[in-house]
């Protein structure tokens, strides 16, 4: 059911873990599904992201993307995280099932919650960026037939 | 892949190499459509009565009692959507509970919208229906009653010889899902007031697509697919004649073999909790520690979730699941670990292992290794374990 | 008894030797439940898409609107009895004939007792649907035209074209019960405007006790078996995955052999028919001569009795029908011939042979010399016959 | 389907055939599966039943039945084959299915139609024997689960 980019990110994931006094650090979940991801981004004063750690409670497809999306954003000026979608880690990890679409919100959703965390810390605002949902589950759609 | 240990044996198991055999000459030699009046026709329609009398004989039923489908979903629908336009006379109130099978509660809900009054019992945290909540739910509108024999997902069995007395005692028709529990534990609808019992064949080592609707003489369902008069013109269809011998064969060595092998079966389904519970924290076991299917382990991991742990199993090559293996169309934690009170996030990180007769000693070892490694892992990644 | 010629190919076929190898990995090794998330579950997964495919390819339909069933009787139940249900806000007419098969009739009565409206339309001599009829039947309650593409009693093949466009400009749900008709004559639902489509793979050398239901993107009917998610939700129970790869390998083979298969039975099928009604005085030919299966043969033997006739024959090794065989629990002689307007006594006296790609010349030339032997012995018994 | 006695029957009829100038001759029918059969008698002076032949358009157990009766009532009296019911030509037989219980009574009227036919060219009365139908179809019983 996954690809095998999604099953390597899930069988090793990159940069699991935790970041003591973080720049930021976001947590959200989905209450559909029950699933949490935190996400913990050291930045620079440049705003660069040095580092990126995360930790996840949820499926694969949460997992792995976790994973991919810390790649991603790593060594990228915060700007530049902000462009990085679900869209785009999807597609680095070669695509997901249509039911685990939602997944690859979680991470979004977690680098911007971060995001949002270092711009309150620094009390500075980040062009583009809203405050994030904690919550992202959405109205489950009706299959069309 | 290596070896791979299966202990998911209550979503399907293993067609018995001796069911396909006793299978195989019906495809391609004994073709014939039982209907028909030539020689080869006769030969279907003989090996369909003897497989008709291997099944009636586990019930300890009269084998014209036994009604041949396509699965345990069509018995349950059968079963409710038939009893519901029967019996509308008498009411329209039907009591089930809160963890039947879906191919139950999505039948109720079907019927709801039709005009049918369900009661969806709950049980105890053991998984196990409250005999006097059942008592105070009848009505006089009271139609059915229709309760699980034994659980998918948490194994536990049912008081169903008491729920038998009471629908007796009120004149309710008892239908029971037993299609985890045909097989696997006696089973006499005499003794136990069945009136109408759903069965699959695949979950007994029997082949995929048939299953049977016991329905006691007197009852006064009909069809529920109409069409030749097949199976006493009850349920038309050309007769699935292979799979109709397998399923007796799987019958019959089923209920041979029932008491030695659910006997190790349970032993080694005893050590597994108890290794885990003990070697693994922040576990806990689901369904009713006694009066439960001998093959049945249902476990929550803390802080863990279902999915991640499946996939590093099946990475190990052990095949298993987490809540029941039918609904996986679904994202929502199992209805059967919320209805014993399991907490969301603690239902989602339950693990479901259903052992089969091959499965040893050294298998459960193995597993049991494997789960402290994966849980140990996992739990490492979550952001809701703090150790 | 010797070398046995069957003749009985549209009551039943012999599962392909290939399908069954096919199957055979389905039932011992590759048996995981395709709900499932592990690896040998996806075995059993992609086995069932590429069925699906198979099949969709034949009928140049989406492999998606492919639902798979029990068999053509759960089709045609399905089909009628969710369309009355999601349709009733429109309407609750029904539109078919009076020579469909019983799963279709019977599920119509059923319907009738719920408040469905069904024209039941006449058919001429040759049993072929009669447009300018159908078109004055429609109404603006009218939901849904269920005309069989072909007739499994004596073979005549009905304007599919003309009717699906009929309904098309009609906005009304065409579905037609193709159980005869699949594999055995071209059909592309979108060329033909079908809405909905039923099959069954034993009908064409797939296994007993799988079929499938097409259903129209769009067309808004919902289950008919309620439980778990799988068939996208539509049609609950554990995928019979052995019956499904058998069909997708049989549809595929049907598809491929049609031309030339078709066109063998074809000339033999005409063969016998010159030469019995040439050969045996007091017979008519029952059907359309042209717009018929290629395999079938249904003659009328005056002043005889089908049954006696059928025995006999299997006394020579030959299996043969009278009427349908789904309906031989019952006496009465078959709707189909009274419809095309025999007589009872002429309808009893009827002979169904269908052939198959094994049928050969020394086959029809041995049944054409059994038939005038056996005809001329019961006509000498018989007290209608004069000679 | 059918017992061994039935397809021996079915298979070798005895006494298929007409008689000229017969004593007596009976035709029945079932109307519901559009059977008939015609019994032919040859009774002689003291009543005894010297030839009975039979012409049946019908089922295999309708064959059989007929063949099976004129067997039994041949060399009886008039009043001994009034015993032969169609329960008698069933045991004889072995047994039919239920479902073909019915056709047995049609050899069984086909008889009393017979022995009616030759009381009226007689001008006697037959103890016992009441006009016959010549259809002898019934209700379709329902049945019961
Ligand atoms: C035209 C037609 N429709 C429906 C059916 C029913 O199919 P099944 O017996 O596979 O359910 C048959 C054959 O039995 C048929 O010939
Ligand atoms: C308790 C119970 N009822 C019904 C079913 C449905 O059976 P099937 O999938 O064979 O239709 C299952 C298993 O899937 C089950 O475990
Ligand atoms: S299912 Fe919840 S994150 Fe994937
Ligand atoms: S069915 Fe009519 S005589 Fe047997």
């Amino acid at each position: 059911m996954y690809s095998e980019k999604v099953m390597d990110h899930f069988e090793h994931p990159r940069n699991v873990g935790e970041i003591e006094n973080a720049s930021g650090v976001g947590t959200v979940g989905n209450a559909k599904c029950g699933d949490i991801m935190r996400m913990y981004l050291d930045i620079d004063d440049k705003g660069v992201i040095n580092e990126c750690k995360f930790k996840t409670f949820g499926c694969g497809a949460a997992v792995a993307t976790s994973s991919m999306a810390t790649e991603l954003v790593k060594g990228k000026t915060v700007q530049e995280a902000l462009e990085v979608t679900n869209k785009a880690v999807m597609e680095a990890l070669d695509g997901l099932p249509p039911v685990k679409v939602h997944c690859s919100l979680l991470a979004e959703e977690a680098i911007h919650a971060a995001l949002w965390d270092y711009a309150e810390k620094k009390h500075i605002k980040i062009e583009g960026l809203e405050k994030p949902k904690t919550d992202i589950s959405e109205e489950e759609e009706e299959e069309e037939y | 892949m290596g070896k791979m240990i299966y202990l998911d044996n209550a979503a399907t198991t293993k067609t018995a190499p001796e069911v396909v055999e006793a299978m195989l000459p019906y495809f391609s030699e004994n073709y014939g459509n039982p209907s028909s009046i030539y020689e080869i026709a006769g030969r279907s329609k003989e090996a369909i009565t003897e497989a008709r009398e291997q099944i009636a004989k586990v019930l300890g039923a009269n084998s014209r009692d036994i009604y041949f489908t396509a699965g345990g979903s069509e018995s349950d629908n059968w079963a409710l959507k038939a009893a519901f336009e029967a019996y509308s006379s008498k009411g329209n109130h039907i009591i089930t509970t809160k963890i039947e099978h879906h191919a139950i509660l999505h039948t109720c809900e079907y019927l709801e919208k039709r005009g049918a009054k369900i009661t969806y019992l709950d049980v105890d945290q053991n998984g196990i229906v409250k005999m006097e909540e059942l008592e105070k739910a009848i009505t006089p509108e009271t139609i059915l009653i229709s309760i699980m024999f034994a659980n998918n997902e948490i194994g536990s069995i049912q008081p169903v010889r008491e729920i038998g007395m009471l629908a007796r005692e009120h004149g309710i028709l008892f239908h029971t899902d037993a299609v985890q529990a045909f097989g696997q534990v006696p089973i006499d609808v005499d003794a136990l007031n069945i009136d109408m019992l759903s069965s699959s064949a695949h979950k007994i080592n029997g082949p995929k697509g048939i299953g049977f609707l016991y329905i006691r003489k007197g009852v006064k369902i009909r069809s529920f697919i109409h069409g030749g008069a097949q199976e006493r013109k009850r349920r038309a269809g050309t007769e699935n004649v292979p799979g109709i011998v397998g399923y007796g064969v799987a019958a019959a060595r089923a209920a041979e073999t029932m008491e030695e092998r659910t006997g190790k079966e349970a032993e080694l389904r005893d050590y597994m909790i108890r290794r885990i519970l003990e070697e693994v924290p922040y576990t806990r076991l689901n369904g009713d520690p006694k009066k439960r299917l001998p093959n049945n382990i249902n476990i929550s991991f803390q802080f863990i979730e279902g999915e991640s742990l499946l996939i590093m199993l099946d990475m190990e090559g052990i095949a298993a699941s987490s809540g029941s293996a039918c609904t996986s169309g679904s994202l929502d934690p199992s209805h059967v670990l919320l209805a014993i009170g399991l907490p969301h996030e603690i239902a989602h990180g339950s693990l479901r292992l259903t052992l089969s007769e091959e499965t040893t000693k050294e298998d459960a070892d193995f597993v049991i290794e494997k789960i402290k490694e994966i849980v140990a892992r996992l739990r490492s990644m979550s952001p809701l374990y703090e150790d």
